[in-house]
């Protein structure tokens, strides 16, 4: 096709869609970068905990509860959930001496149980929720559907103001000592229980949010878990452990990467790629793009 | 007088002495039911546990979480694979796979050992990965639908074919026992207690002396051969590779079944993976949610006995040795 | 009028798993007063100021802070309850500056504006100059004095009326050495109750008004700091 | 291994602005006993982790008996006899205490019994029981080292230093948290053993520094403010500014 | 053995969980409703019929294991129900080596019939071969020297099926402006939609499946992408599985199919009724395949006289028999069955019939070379 065909057709959306996905990756990534960051959880049940709120959207829907609703109704389901979690499987092990890689092993195991509960409660089949924002607005050849313009909209809403609780506030140091020792932190005052619970139940219900928000576009079926968590990693590894500006520009950024790179070789090897990249990084720059929350 | 860590491998032994025993009772029974099925099932999950050793070897004893070992398990697999159907023999298949992957490892060791902890993890994921799609995008290599043909061999020397269901049961448990013979002498070698230190406090090594990334590569590439061996196994039972076998489902499984087991007993792993394939194949014949099963038995595992299987009768073995040991030391 | 006591510890036994560190500890402090509490190595002491500070449960005995029961409580609890602690290996959390462990310590603080609790912090910075120095630094790359320095503001500045101190003075040079006790005799004259567990004898024995020895959990001797012969009985007891 | 004299010229390291080691030369020679002292963040420490290989100066060299080991990596500086202990304490916390000693020790045994059965390197296992006795730790040997009280680990960790018969030992603040007893007989030992090994030590407890050294280094904001003889450095008026105060 | 109390055993190695899951499902309900008929008209040769049911979990080392069980301990004569082709080859070597029969009733890869053809692997559903000429001749029909760009998924049976249409499309003078192979599990295609656009195609054909279907579709959807363009794929692209998830943006789908509800036959309408009495769903293509394949086998054994593997594999070639399709004959060569194949259409989430290809026309080459 001609160089002009191949601008206006290919190249430049092809940036508004990597757009796109990486703000949702970025929605799905906040929540895993957070309980990494600051509890060193590697949640390996988060992608589940996603697909939890997308199922959470869709049955609400069939109790007649409309889109908007169940964006705020839908993460407030997850806090209970979340913070049970919490107390029953990632307190329990938390003070023990090789913590990381328990908390890693109990959220797999998690894992397998939530996808299986959902295909056990929905079946196998996928679900998608009706569009709320059917429609599209189209610059000359290029078309924008309305709700990619909100996704886009409302995920940076939602970035920004996780970033400002943890840069601007400081809780983000307070969650890290706990995390760290917490009998030192609770010698200092520090109610370290609520702060885990907190935390960890804050990430499940981004994660929950982002579900709603996808859905519509992605559709919800059980195994909708995996579907973004490998990439997630990567986001979390190359942003830097739970750096939520690392987060959001490594998210835009491997989206660029692998919506380009497709265009040139066979998409297949895109996600070897883009895991090449994260293994690059941790090869070279374990830190990520920049530091860690709450790290001098 | 022997030391903590050796008198816990004497337990070890012990333990594995036992699975020995059930394991040639049920031989014999397999023999005189003319059972095929049960042998060969049981043929596979020692497969799968020469993966769990391997996966011991890092997180029991180095303290290197592996998430990636399928990948040298796969690969092991296809390449054994991809000699047989070449017409080689199964002891080149077997030595040539192990060789492969021992090269394969190296490169990988020098790639996951620049981090720690969890970024190991994560690393080991992120390789697995790139594995697996290669061989899942690779037509040479059956792609998606794997290979099919790999032929029944002689294992030249014993008389008998990885066809015959008693002879490369019998096979495979010696070699698994062979490999776990391995690592347990090596654990009581200095070497095996430098790896045990570098899971304990890796900073203090390299000011006794010892190189830990010397030591660290070791432990990996290693393990990594090991992983490779037990692969090669795999496509002379089931005369088929597929990619499936370097997802992370595949290490998922090895790594319950070593905590299942008790990680860093060794003995463990054989425990674990016996029992998680016994009881997957069996399972998933009642429900279709046996994930579910086994995820929730691992939690509760990991919950309440962290220690696993192994790990928890160790220690009342060794109490009870110890007591042994002292009154025939008093006698003496 | 009779001397309430705010601290009373009384036949205190705490395990670690099957062994028996803390075999009946009895221990009492009047408000305002500081103790010395000395032994050898593995006796005890540490254990009897985690007990307190609630870092270990004990297994039989009881722990009265005025009028509240410590037996139970949790660590977070104990601190509100205006109890401070300064454990033996600093706990300095890795990762945080100077200035975020520092803040830390007024996290418990309710009700205080930012305005004051600024303040406070910056009080402990004008007391130990060599921190503001480092307000960005990492905390765990301190020198040893320094983040020992950094352990004692941390939990100074939420100003707690009880407070736990095992060996403030250990690894800091003897200028600071003379610093901390003199910083220690202020927080006594301000009316903080204090347990200190010290090897430095001179300086704590000056710095406290009664002391009690500590061997393989039992208390084997007390007495009056500023007394000759109490001193040399301490000595005599706990010496090789 | 035998006693060599270490070498220190114009030893430099900063972070980010500061220097935290500043050209600092001084000679430790063979089998006596030099001490560094200096107030917190004079950067002993840091002086520490240049000589033994923790981290690599910006300039200057280090040398033992005229062999220049500058930057060496800190396994290669142990062959070459150098046996350093932390300020904080730094050991295999989920070993037992036996196991700490019997892989510190470990050094003694040539390469190859790395790969035979531990009970084949009796140098070491030998080594290994008399540190424990001569440390008072036999009782403990079964003890998980994490477990240990304060003053324990301690003692523990010089006896790691001692367990491979180094040539040059470098303790930072030995005696810290040790109870009185213990601080007098680790004096008595160290006093024992610089008669075949070279000592670097790096002391708060002037008692200890006074009676113990041979040549003594004042350090002062990186920088070295005076050496000498214990007397002579006493004597120093900066010193006295600096480090003990005003008496 | 062969007494008129043992029951005839059929295992069934198909995905009860994971990915294809669903279709694991239809196939299950298809198999016992022509049992359970069966049994319930006095069995065959007298003995009744009896499934096995082992879940594969989609991956063919399971199947393998599961199939093994089934031949070893449960004594099967036939095994069916695998759905990746990964799984069915396994599954089909395994019966060879252990000689006894397996069939599939959805893999369609060539392959399986054709150079990995197996003297024991019987296939009774139609291979993309047979789709893609049924469905070229129609697209031929209706929109002659139409632009065709092809969509598939980058892995053997994605490949195999848009090169076999791309074959038969361009035979039938249509052109080719393009195509692009996304990996499976795709999460978004608007980055192809670039090239797709570009192309200005009339039709387009996608071989995705599954979820894959709708996420593509509607994607298409929100791009606009799907005005006056006639959309088309293989049977497997919108079934009863993904129909209602896929909503508007399938709407008029045409797929070159086997099978569909409305097939007009006594036998079918049979089919349907019983089949919505007893899972309260319509039945598709897996379901009707897995169906029919039971009445083959009952036909084959009596016509054998017994269950002997080699007895009735003679039987079974060239065989022709009923199914809710119509009569489908399996040829000898490959053991693939010829039918007649019909177009279908998706209008308001029904399965409509627009088209017809007799077998002999769709039924393509035989590529088997090894019996
Ligand atoms: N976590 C633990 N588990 C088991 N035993 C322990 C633990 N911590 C300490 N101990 C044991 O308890 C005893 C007392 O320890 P503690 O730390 O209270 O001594 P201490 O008086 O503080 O000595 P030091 O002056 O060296 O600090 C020691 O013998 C030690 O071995
Ligand atoms: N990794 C680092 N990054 C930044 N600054 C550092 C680092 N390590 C040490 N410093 C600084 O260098 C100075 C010297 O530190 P050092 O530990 O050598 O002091 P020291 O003489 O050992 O003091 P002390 O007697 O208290 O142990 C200190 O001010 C410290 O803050
Ligand atoms: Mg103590
Ligand atoms: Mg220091």
């Amino acid at each position: 096709m001609s160089i002009f065909d191949y601008l206006q057709f290919v190249l430049a959306p092809q940036v508004v869609n990597g757009l796109t996905l990486g703000v949702a990756l970025v929605l799905v990534t906040l929540g895993l970068t957070i309980t990494f960051g600051l509890l060193d959880v590697l949640n390996m049940s988060h992608g589940e905990f996603y697909a939890v709120g997308a199922f959470c959207a869709i049955a609400l829907g069939l109790l007649g509860i409309g889109f908007w609703a169940s964006l705020v109704l839908v993460p407030l389901l997850m806090m209970p959930f979340a913070m049970f979690i919490e107390r029953a499987m990632i307190r329990p092990v938390y003070s023990r001496a090789d913590r990381h890689t328990t908390t890693l092993l109990v959220t797999f195991g998690l894992a397998l149980v939530l996808e299986d509960a959902l295909k056990l409660a929905f079946g196998p089949n996928p679900y998608r929720p009706e569009n709320p924002l059917p429609g599209a607005l189209s610059l000359g050849e290029m078309v924008l559907p309305t709700y990619r313009l909100f996704l886009i909209g409302a995920g940076s809403a939602v970035i920004a103001v996780v970033a400002w609780v943890v840069y601007r506030t400081r809780i983000g140091a307070m969650v890290r000592a706990a995390a760290f020792d917490r009998d030192m932190a609770a010698s200092l005052g520090v109610p370290v229980g609520v702060v885990y619970a907190c935390t960890f139940a804050c990430g499940a219900m981004l994660a929950g949010l982002a579900g709603v928000l996808l859905a519509p576009v992605y559709s919800a079926f059980p195994t909708m878990g995996r579907d973004f968590i490998t990439l997630a990693f990567s986001v979390v590894i190359v942003g830097g452990m739970g750096s939520i500006a690392g987060a959001v520009v490594a998210g835009l950024l491997l989206a660029q990467v692998s919506a380009l790179t497709s265009l040139v070789i066979a998409p297949v090897w895109t996600e070897p790629i883009v895991f090449g990249v994260m293994v690059l990084f941790l090869m070279f720059r374990p830190k990520g793009l920049f530091g860690r929350i709450g790290h001098a | 007088m022997l030391d903590r860590q050796a008198l816990e491998l004497r337990a070890s032994h012990v333990m594995t002495a036992g699975l020995v025993l059930v394991g040639t009772v049920f031989f014999v029974i397999a023999l005189a039911m003319q059972d095929t099925f049960y042998l060969r099932l049981a043929t596979e999950a020692l497969i799968f546990a020469g993966l769990a050793l391997s996966v011991d070897l890092l997180l029991g004893c180095t303290g290197l979480l592996s998430l990636g070992q399928a990948l040298y398990f796969g690969a092991g697999a296809y390449v054994s694979a991809l000699l047989l159907i070449s017409g080689r023999s199964f002891w080149e298949a077997l030595a040539g796979s192990a060789l492969l992957v021992l090269l394969l490892s190296i490169v990988g060791g020098l790639i996951a050992n620049r981090v720690r902890g969890v970024y190991f993890a994560l690393i080991t994921i992120a390789l697995a990965q790139v594995g697996a799609k290669v061989v899942y995008n690779t037509r040479a290599l059956g792609a998606s639908d794997g290979l099919i043909g790999i032929p029944v061999v002689e294992i030249s020397g014993f008389g008998f074919t990885t066809g015959s269901a008693p002879g490369f049961f019998v096979f495979t448990a010696a070699i698994i026992l062979g490999l776990y013979a391995l690592l347990s002498g090596l654990l009581n070698t200095p070497l095996g207690r430098i790896l045990l230190a570098l899971r304990a406090n890796e900073r203090r090594i390299p000011f006794l002396g010892f190189s830990v990334w010397r030591a660290r590569m070791i432990a990996y590439v290693l393990a990594a051969t090991l992983a490779g061996t037990s692969g090669a196994l795999y496509p002379m039972l089931r005369g088929f590779v597929s990619p499936e076998l370097l997802y992370f489902t595949t290490s998922g499984n090895a790594l319950i079944a070593v905590i299942v087991g008790g990680v860093g007993t060794l003995t463990g792993a054989l425990y674990g993976s016996l029992f998680v394939i016994v009881l997957k194949s069996l399972l998933s014949s009642y429900t279709t949610h046996s994930l579910m099963v086994i995820g929730a038995l691992f939690i509760v595992l990991v919950l309440f006995l962290p220690q696993g299987f192994a790990g928890w009768l160790r220690p009342r073995l060794v109490a009870w040795m110890d007591r042994r040991q002292s009154q025939t030391g008093g006698t003496k | 009028m009779d001397i309430i006591d705010m601290l009373k510890v009384q036949s205190l036994h705490t395990y670690y798993g099957l062994s028996h560190i803390l075999q009946g500890i009895d221990i009492d402090a009047v408000e305002g007063e500081s103790i010395g509490i000395f032994g050898r190595n593995g006796a005890g002491k540490t254990t009897l100021l985690k007990t307190i500070a609630g870092w270990v449960r004990p297994s039989q005995g009881s722990l009265q802070w005025n009028g509240h029961a410590l037996a139970e409580v949790a660590p977070d609890r104990v601190c509100r309850l205006g109890i401070g602690f300064i454990p033996e290996d600093r706990r300095i959390f890795p990762g945080l500056s100077v200035d975020e462990n520092l803040h830390l310590g007024l996290m418990q603080a309710r009700g205080i504006s930012t305005a004051d609790k600024k303040a406070a912090v910056d009080r402990m910075y004008k007391r130990f100059p060599k921190l503001a120095e480092r307000r960005k630094q990492a905390g765990t790359t301190l020198s040893g004095g320094e983040q020992q320095m950094l352990a004692m503001a941390r939990t100074i500045v939420a100003r707690p009326r009880l407070l736990l101190i095992d060996e403030p003075t250990e690894g800091l040079a003897p200028m600071i050495v003379e610093d901390i006790f003199s910083l220690i005799g202020e927080l006594k004259r301000e009316g903080t109750t204090i347990l200190l567990v010290e090897q430095n004898m001179a300086g704590a024995l000056a710095a406290t008004d009664r002391f009690y020895a500590i061997d393989r959990g039992r208390v084997i001797l007390q007495g009056s700091s500023a007394s000759n012969d109490d001193q040399q009985r301490l000595m005599e007891a706990i010496a090789v | 291994m035998k006693a060599a004299s270490l070498t220190v010229r114009d030893l430099s390291r900063s972070f980010g602005g500061l220097r935290a080691v500043d050209r600092v030369s001084f000679t430790a020679t063979a089998a006596k006993i030099t001490t560094v002292i200096g107030p917190n963040g004079a950067g002993k420490s840091t002086l520490f982790n240049l000589i033994s290989g923790a981290l690599h100066p910006d300039q200057g060299t280090v040398a033992l008996n005229d062999r220049d080991v500058t930057s060496m990596s800190p396994e290669l500086l142990k062959c070459a006899g150098v046996s350093r202990s932390f300020q904080i304490t730094n050991l295999f916390s989920d070993l037992t205490v036996g196991e700490n000693l019997r892989i510190a020790a470990q050094f003694l045994e040539p390469a190859r019994s790395m790969f035979l059965p531990i009970r084949k390197s009796t140098r070491a296992l030998r080594k290994c029981s008399e540190v424990l006795n001569r440390f008072g730790l036999a009782a403990k040997a079964g003890v998980l080292a994490g477990a240990l009280s304060h003053g324990e680990q301690r003692r523990l960790e010089v006896a790691m230093c001692l367990a491979s018969n180094p040539g040059i030992l470098m303790l930072d603040e030995p005696t810290q948290g040790m109870s009185h007893g213990d601080t007098a007989e680790t004096a008595k030992m160290l006093k024992e053993l610089s008669k075949e090994v070279t000592i670097l030590l790096v002391e708060h407890d002037i008692g200890l520094v006074m009676s113990l050294s041979d040549h003594v280094v004042v350090m002062h904001q990186g920088r070295k403010l005076s050496e000498g003889s214990p007397a002579e450095v006493r004597a120093n008026a900066d010193v006295q500014a600096a480090y003990f105060g005003h008496h | 053995q062969t007494s008129p109390s043992t029951p005839i055993k059929i295992g069934v190695v198909t995905p009860l969980s994971g990915t294809y899951a669903g279709i694991g499902q239809t196939v299950r309900w298809g198999l016992e409703l022509a049992t359970a008929e069966i049994n319930a008209s006095g069995g065959v040769l007298g003995r009744k019929l009896e499934l096995l049911l082992e879940d594969e979990e989609a991956n063919p080392a399971v199947a393998v294991q599961k199939a093994e069980k089934l031949i070893q301990i449960a004594k099967v004569n036939l095994l069916t129900g695998t759905v990746n082709s990964g799984s069915t080859l396994a599954v089909g070597q395994l019966a060879e080596r252990n000689n006894v029969l397996a069939s599939t009733t959805v893999s369609y890869s060539d392959a399986i019939t054709g150079d990995k053809c197996s003297p024991n692997l019987f296939r009774v559903n139609a291979r993309a071969e047979q789709q893609a000429i049924t469905l070229a001749a129609y697209v031929a029909k209706v929109k002659p020297k139409a632009r065709v760009f092809y969509i598939g998924p980058d892995y053997e049976m994605g490949r195999s099926s848009v090169a076999a249409f791309k074959l038969y499309a361009e035979k039938a003078g249509l052109q080719s402006v393009g195509e692009f192979l996304a990996p499976i599990d795709s999460k978004d295609y608007t980055q192809y939609f670039g090239q797709l656009r570009a192309a200005r195609p009339d039709v387009i054909y996608a071989a995705v499946a599954g979820n894959d279907t709708v996420r593509l579709l509607t994607q298409l959807q929100e791009f606009g992408l799907l005005r006056n363009v006639l959309v088309t794929g293989n049977a497997g692209v919108i079934n009863s599985q993904n129909v209602v998830a896929v909503g508007t943006a399938g709407e008029g789908f045409i797929s070159g199919n086997n099978y569909s509800p409305k097939i007009d036959t006594a036998e079918n309408k049979r089919f349907v009724a019983s089949y919505k009495a007893a899972y309260k769903a319509d039945p598709d293509g897996f379901a009707a395949d897995s169906y029919g394949l039971v009445y083959l086998y009952k036909q084959a054994v009596e016509k054998a006289g017994s269950t002997d593997t080699d007895k009735v594999r003679a039987a079974l070639k060239d065989l022709s028999w009923m199914t809710p399709q119509g009569t489908k004959t399996l040829r000898g060569g490959d053991h693939q069955a010829i039918q007649d194949m019909v177009v279908v259409a998706v209008r308001k989430g029904e399965f409509d019939v627009v088209g017809k290809v007799p077998g002999a026309e769709s039924i393509g080459p035989d590529a088997c070379a090894r019996f």
